[in-house]
C-alpha cells in the first residue's frame, strides 16, 4: 500500500524516461581500460582459463556449423558474438551453483570442464549422450557441472530457477542459482512470474538476460519498448544493472556483486548484458532476411573474444603464438572428438521407454515390446532401432 | 481411526507428510496463514512455519515453475491450484515441463518431488468456471501420474503415495465431496497404491467404471440397478494415468458388458481410452456396446447442471441399454 | 539498444527506490479540496449520475447480500469500497468505450445505465439473463452498454483488451478500451503479456487496478515486493499515474487525462487506484481469518460514498433528504427486481447446447434430444429441466 | 491452377483472405517482414501493410489474449504459432477463453473470427519440443473446431473456410509435409467444408482413418494392403473437432474393421474417441477389434523417431492383423 507516499494534487503522467539506466563497462576494445575503471582481482589462471573457454566456445561453433553445413548434424545453434556475457558471468560463480540456462549458453559449459566428448555424444545423439539422443542439438545437461538440461520452450526455465534456488534458500550451504535468457524470452509470462516470485520469496537468484538485439527476425525494436530490460526490474523493487555484454571484465564484476546481493542477502538480481548475435539465430535461419551487413560489421568490431585477448596481451599473459598454438589445438581436438561421436551406435531400442517414468509402467513395456518385435520383422527399415536392439551385440550388430 | 471428512484426510495427509520428511513444502494461493480457500492446509503454516508453508502470488504458470524448480533441487514440492478450472495458465509448465524433464534429461534431473493438488469437478453451483474436470487433458501425457480420490480414506492414503512418488502426480480433488464424504481414517501414516483400480463392488453382469466425484453416483445406479436384477460390478480407477487395464479388462471378461461415466464432456474425455482400449483386449467377451454417460460436449452450465451431470438415473438408463442390447 | 546511454565504471546497482510515485488526490474526506488542488469540470447532472450509481451499487451490494444469507442466491461478490475507482474512471469514457472488467465493476454497469432487471436476471440465471443461467452470479455483460462478459480466470481480459484496442484503432472511430483489475491478477503472465504488447502495439487502452490491498487473503505485501503495481509501467515504457481510488474527483480526472493520451495518441496508460475491499473477498468468504477489524475500520473512515456525498453537498447539489429519498426508493427498486426474477423460469433445456458453436453441431443436437428424453421420463428428478422443453408451455409447466 | 507446395497454398490462402476481407488481420512471432519462420507469410506484410500484418513479443498467451480481442471486436485474428509445441503457454486463453466466449456471453460476444495457425508433427529430426500432435487436447474442448489439411489443394481450402467460419478455429499444418507435398491448386478463391470427412480412397475389406501429415501414410500402407489382396477404404477426417462420425460409420458398416492411425501417443489420443464412437455406433458390424496405430506413450524422441513414428510398415502390420483376426 502506497497511499503514505507523498500526495500531489495534479495529474502528472510518468513513464520512467526520467531516469536513464547506464551501462556497466571497464574494458575498451583495444584491451586498456575506460578512465576511472578499475579490473576485478583476477588471477593469469582464471583469466586464462576464462579465455580458453570463450575460445573452445568459438571455435567449437565454427566446427559445428561447417558439420552442420556438411550434413553431419541435423541442427547448430552458435554463441558467437555473446562469449563474453556466459562466460564471464559463470566464471564469477561458484562451480557448484546451478545454472539455468537458455540454449546459448554453451561457454558456461565449456568454462565448467564438460569435455569435447561430452558435448560431441549430445550433439550427435548417440548412445552416450546423457539425454540418450532425445533432444535435438545443442539441449546439453550435467549434473556434474550443474547446469540443467536445455529445454527448447522459452523462458520455462526462468521461475524453475526461483524455486531451484529457493531450495538452496532452505538448504543453507550457501548457493545459488543464475538464469540465462534471451530479451525475447523476457516477453513469455513466465518471466513476469519468476521475477515477481524471486522478489516475494527473497531467493538467491541472478537473472542474465543477453539482450543480442533479436528474437530470430524480430529486433528488440518490435519485441518492446522501453529502454532495454533493465527497467523491469523496478516493477519488482529488485536489484539490476546494466553491463556491456562483450566486456568480460564487467560482466564478470557485475555478476560477481550479484552473487553477494544473492546469498549473503537472500534478494534476487537482474542484469542485462548488451550484446549481439554475431552468428545466424540457428543453422536454420539466415539473417540477410532481416538484418544489414553494416550492422553485422559494427558489432563485428566489438568482438568480445579480441577485446579479451588485449587485454591479457597487455597483462603479458598471452601473446600471438599461444592464440594460435591454441585454436590449433582445439581445433584439432574437436574434429578427433566429432569422429568419435559420429562412430558410436545409436542409443538402444529400449531408451524409447526409459525415464518417461522412474520405472517403465507395464503398458509401455508392451508398447516396447511389440516394437522390438516389429523391428526384429523388418530390421532394413529400421538400422538405428535394429542396431539398438538387446541382442544386436550377439546378431553382430545390423 | 477417526470418523473424519475429506477436506480433514486431505490436511491430514499434507501434516503427515511435513511431519516426517523435512523436504516437503506446500504453497500456493491462499495457502499460507489462511489455510487455502477449501481449507486443506489449515494450521500448516502455525506447525511448520512461513519456509515450508507460503502463500504465492496469484500466477498458476509461476507456481508450477517454482515447484518444478524446488523438485528438481531435490524437495518435495506439494503445489495447491485454487481451481482445477484455473491450471491452464500452467499448462506449459506440466504439459512440456513436469511430464518431460526426466526423460529429456536422461534421468539426471527430475521433477518426481511434484504434486500437483487442485478441486475438480461440478455439482456445487460453480458454473463452467468452478466445475470443470481436466483430467482427460493430462492423462493424455505421458510422465505425469494422474489420482483421483473417491473418499476420505482414499484421499489420504492416495495423497501421501502420490507426495512420495518420485514422479510427478497431478492430484485432483472431488470439492463436491469434500464435507459430503467422511467416513474411518486411520491416524497417521500409510499409503495407498498408484496405478491400481479397486473393485467397490463385486458383480455378475455389467462393469462399471469411474473415479472421484463419479463414483457415489456409480454405486448409486448400481444399487438401483440390483433392485432390476441387474448385478454390477463397481470399480474405482483411482489413477487414469497409469490406468490398471487389467482390472477393468479382468471383469469385463467377466461381465461382458463395460458402462463408463465421467463429469467431462464426452468427446475426448478419459471414457474414450478405456472404451478403445477394452473393446479391443475384450472383444470377444463384449455382448454390448461399451456406453459412457458423460458430460454434454459444452461448457459447465449452471442453473441447469443437474441436468448436464451424468446423475445416477443417467448410469441406470445406460446399465439397462447395455443389458437389453 | 541502450549502448549509447551513459557508460560507467564501477557497478552500481538500482532498484527503483530512489524515485516515488506519488498519489494524485483531490477530494479529503470531508469533501473539501486539497489545498492547491482544482476539481475537474463536472456539471450537476453528471455529478449526480454518478453518484447514483455509486450509491446504487452499494445498495444492490447490501440487498444482494443478504439476499444469499437468506438462500435466495448462490453467491454474491461486492464492490463496496471501490466504487469511486469504477464508477469515477467509467463516467470519464465515452458511454461506448469499451470496458472489460474483472468482477468487481458493477458500478461500471450501473452508472451505464443496466437496469435493475438485467442485474438480476443475470443474479438469478434465470431465461431472461443474457448469459442464459451459465455463469455464476456476478456475471454481468452487456452488448447495448460496451461491457464485455465477465470471464472468472483472472487476468485474461487484460491481453484481450489490447486486442480490442488495437481493433478500436484500425477502425478509427477513435474509441478506446479500459480493463479493470485487482493488484492480484495483476500477478498473472497475462498481465505482462497485455503491457508490452499494448506498448509496443501503441493501442488505445487504459489498463485500471484497483490496489485494494487483498487478493482474497493474499495482502498485497505477499503479492509483490515492490512499491504497488505503478512502477511496472516503467518496464514498458508506459504512462502511468497513481491516484486515490476512493476520490472520485482524482480517479475522473485522471482518466480523462488518461483517455486523452491513448486516444489522441494511440498510447496505452497504467492507473493504479488506491483503495480498500472493505466487504469480504465474497459471500463465500469471512475476512476475520486474515485482517483485522481496526484495519477495516479504518478504512471505512474513507469511504468514498462519504466523501463524494459530502463534496456534492458543498456544492449545494445534494442533500440529507435527497439521500435518504434516493437509498429507499433504490432500494425498494431491488427488492421488486429481485421478487420478479425469481418467479422468472429458468432457461430452456435447449439452452444447454447453443452458442457452443454459431450453429449446433449434429452430434451435439443428438445429445440434447437424448437428454430430452430422459428427463421426459423423469420429469419429478429435474424440474427446471422439465419446465425449460419445448413443450413446457404446452404441459402447463412441470 | 499451379503446382505449388503446401507452404505455398497456405501463403496464397492468407493472401486471398486479406485481400478479400480488410478485417483480416495476420501476427504471430517473426510473422512480419520476415514471413514467419517457414514463410507462410511471406510479403504479406509487404501487401498489406504493417497494421494488418506484424511481428509480436515473443509471448504466446499474449498473442492469443490479444488475438482473441481483436476477433471479439469484430476483426478476423489470423494468430501463428511458431510451433504447435509452442501453444501450451497460450492453453488458458484458448481453452477458457476462445472455446467458451460465445457461450458464456449467451451470444452477446464472440470470437468467431479467430484462427490459429500452428504447425505440427514429427518426421523432421525436431525432437521432443519441434514434433508433438497436440490436437488431441484441443479436440476435448467444446466451442473449439480443430482443422488439419493433407495437401496443398485441402490446405488452402480449408484454410479460406477457417478464416471465414464463424467459430474459433485451430489450424495444424502438418510441417513434414511443407515443402514435401506439392500439387495442382486453384488460383484464387475457394472453400473446402469443416467438419466432413473425405473418402479419399473407396475399399471394401477394411477402413483405414488419419488426418494431415498421416494420411500418405496410410496411403502407402492401403497400396502396400493391395498388393495382398486386402482391399481398403482410405478417409481423412479434415476435421477433428467437430468430426465427421457418419463418414466414418458409413464405412465400417461396409467394411467392418477400421484401423486409425495418429502420430501422437496412445493413451487419450484421438482415435481413443473415434474407436469409442464407432465401436457404440458399429457394434453389430465389426468384425474385428479397432487397431490404433500411433506414437508411442513417451515424449517424442529424436535420434529414433524413425523407430517411434507409427509408419506405413505399422500401419500394414496393424490391417493384416485386423484381416487375420
Ligand atoms: C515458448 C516458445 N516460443 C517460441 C519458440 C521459438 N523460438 C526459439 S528461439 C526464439 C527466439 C528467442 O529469442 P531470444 O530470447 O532473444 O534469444 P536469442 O535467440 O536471441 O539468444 C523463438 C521465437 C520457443 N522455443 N519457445
Ligand atoms: C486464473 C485464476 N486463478 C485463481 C482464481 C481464484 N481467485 C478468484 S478472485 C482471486 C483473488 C483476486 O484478487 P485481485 O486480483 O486483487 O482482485 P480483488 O478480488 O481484490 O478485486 C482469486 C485467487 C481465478 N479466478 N483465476
Ligand atoms: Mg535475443
Ligand atoms: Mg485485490
Amino acid at each position: 500500500m502506497a497511499l503514505d507516499t507523498s500526495t500531489v494534487h495534479a495529474p502528472h503522467f510518468m513513464t520512467g524516461d526520467e531516469w536513464q539506466i547506464p551501462t556497466f563497462a571497464l574494458l575498451r576494445q583495444d584491451g586498456t581500460l575506460y578512465d576511472g575503471a578499475e579490473a576485478p582481482e583476477l588471477s593469469q589462471d582464471k583469466a586464462l582459463r576464462i579465455y580458453r573457454a570463450m575460445r573452445f566456445t568459438r571455435v567449437l561453433d565454427e566446427r559445428m556449423l561447417a558439420a552442420q553445413r556438411q550434413g553431419r548434424l541435423s541442427f547448430y545453434l552458435q554463441c558467437t558474438g555473446e562469449e563474453a556475457s556466459v562466460v564471464g558471468a559463470t566464471a564469477a560463480l561458484q562451480d557448484d551453483d546451478m545454472i539455468m540456462a537458455q540454449y546459448r549458453e554453451q561457454g558456461a559449459l565449456a568454462y565448467r570442464g564438460f569435455s569435447i566428448d561430452e558435448f560431441m555424444n549430445q550433439l550427435f545423439g548417440n548412445a552416450l549422450d546423457y539425454g540418450k539422443g532425445r533432444q535435438m542439438p545443442i539441449h546439453y545437461g550435467s549434473a556434474e557441472y550443474h547446469y540443467m538440461t536445455i529445454s527448447s520452450p522459452l523462458a520455462t526455465q526462468i521461475p524453475q530457477a526461483v524455486g531451484y534456488a529457493y531450495g538452496q534458500k532452505l538448504d543453507e550451504e550457501g548457493r545459488c542459482t543464475i538464469t540465462f535468457f534471451g530479451e525475447g524470452a523476457a516477453s513469455e509470462g513466465d518471466f513476469h512470474a519468476a521475477l515477481n516470485m524471486a522478489s516475494v520469496h527473497q531467493v538467491p537468484v541472478i537473472f542474465l538476460c543477453r539482450n543480442n538485439g533479436y528474437a530470430i527476425s524480430t529486433p528488440t525494436s518490435e519485441q518492446f519498448a522501453a529502454d532495454g530490460i533493465a527497467p523491469r526490474a523496478f516493477g519488482y523493487r529488485m536489484h539490476v544493472i546494466r553491463v556491456d555484454g562483450n566486456d568480460l571484465l564487467a560482466v564478470y564484476q557485475a555478476t560477481l556483486a550479484a552473487r553477494r546481493i544473492a546469498v549473503e542477502h537472500n534478494k534476487p538480481v537482474l542484469i542485462e548484458a548488451m550484446t549481439y548475435r554475431l552468428a545466424a539465430h540457428s543453422s536454420s535461419d539466415d539473417p540477410a532476411g532481416y538484418r544489414s551487413q553494416q550492422e553485422e560489421a559494427a558489432w563485428r568490431e566489438k568482438d568480445p573474444l579480441a577485446r579479451m585477448r588485449h587485454w591479457l596481451e597487455r597483462q603479458g599473459w598471452w601473446d600471438e603464438d599461444q592464440e594460435r598454438q591454441q585454436e590449433e589445438q582445439l581445433r584439432g581436438e574437436i574434429l578427433a572428438g566429432m569422429k568419435r561421436a559420429e562412430r558410436e551406435a545409436p542409443p538402444p531400442l529400449a531408451s524409447l521407454v526409459s525415464d518417461v517414468y522412474d520405472q517403465v509402467p507395464p503398458a509401455l513395456a508392451e508398447q516396447l515390446a511389440a516394437l522390438e518385435a516389429h523391428v526384429r520383422r523388418y530390421p532394413d527399415h529400421y538400422p538405428r532401432g535394429a542396431a539398438g536392439l538387446d541382442d544386436a551385440a550377439t546378431q553382430g550388430g545390423q | 481411526m477417526a470418523h473424519i471428512n475429506m477436506l480433514q484426510a486431505i490436511n491430514q495427509a499434507l501434516d503427515v507428510a511435513m511431519q516426517s520428511d523435512p523436504k516437503v513444502i506446500c504453497f500456493g494461493e491462499d495457502v499460507g496463514s489462511f489455510g487455502g480457500v477449501f481449507r486443506a492446509t489449515s494450521h500448516l503454516q502455525e506447525k511448520y512455519g512461513k519456509a515450508r508453508c507460503f502463500n504465492t502470488p496469484l500466477v498458476e504458470q509461476g507456481i508450477v515453475g517454482f515447484a518444478n524448480g524446488l523438485a528438481a533441487q531435490g524437495h518435495k514440492a506439494v503445489a495447491e491450484i485454487q481451481f482445477a478450472d484455473y491450471i491452464y495458465p500452467a499448462f506449459d509448465q506440466i504439459v512440456n515441463e513436469s511430464a518431460k524433464f526426466r526423460y529429456r534429461s536422461g534421468n539426471l534431473f527430475d521433477v518426481g518431488g511434484l504434486t500437483i493438488r487442485t478441486p475438480y469437478g461440478g455439482g456445487i453451483s460453480g458454473g463452467h468456471y468452478h466445475s470443470q474436470s481436466p483430467e482427460a487433458y493430462f492423462a493424455h501425457t505421458p510422465g505425469l501420474k494422474v489420482v483421483v480420490p473417491r473418499n476420505p480414506h482414499q484421499a489420504k492414503g492416495l495423497l501421501l503415495a502420490s507426495i512420495r512418488d518420485p514422479n510427478p502426480v497431478l492430484f485432483f480433488e472431488p470439492k463436491r465431496l469434500y464435507r459430503a464424504s467422511s467416513g474411518e481414517v486411520p491416524e497417521g501414516n500409510y499409503q495407498l497404491p498408484l496405478g491400481e483400480a479397486e473393485v467397490v463392488k463385486v458383480g455378475r453382469d455389467l462393469t462399471l467404471v469411474a473415479w472421484g466425484a463419479q463414483m457415489p453416483i456409480i454405486e448409486e445406479a448400481a444399487e438401483l440397478a440390483e433392485g432390476e436384477g441387474i448385478s454390477c460390478e463397481v470399480i474405482d480407477l483411482r489413477s487414469i494415468l497409469p490406468w490398471d487395464r487389467d482390472c477393468v479388462a479382468d471383469s469385463v471378461f467377466k461381465t461382458g458388458r463395460l458402462v463408463i461415466s465421467h463429469e467431462a464432456p464426452l468427446t475426448g474425455g478419459f471414457a474414450a481410452e478405456i472404451a478403445a482400449t477394452i473393446q479391443q483386449r475384450c472383444f470377444l467377451y463384449l455382448e454390448s456396446p461399451i456406453a459412457r454417460v458423460t458430460g454434454l460436449d459444452t461448457p459447465f452450465p449452471l442453473t441447469l447442471e443437474k441436468e448436464y451431470l451424468p446423475d445416477a438415473l443417467k448410469v441406470l438408463e445406460a446399465i439397462r441399454a447395455s443389458v437389453n442390447f
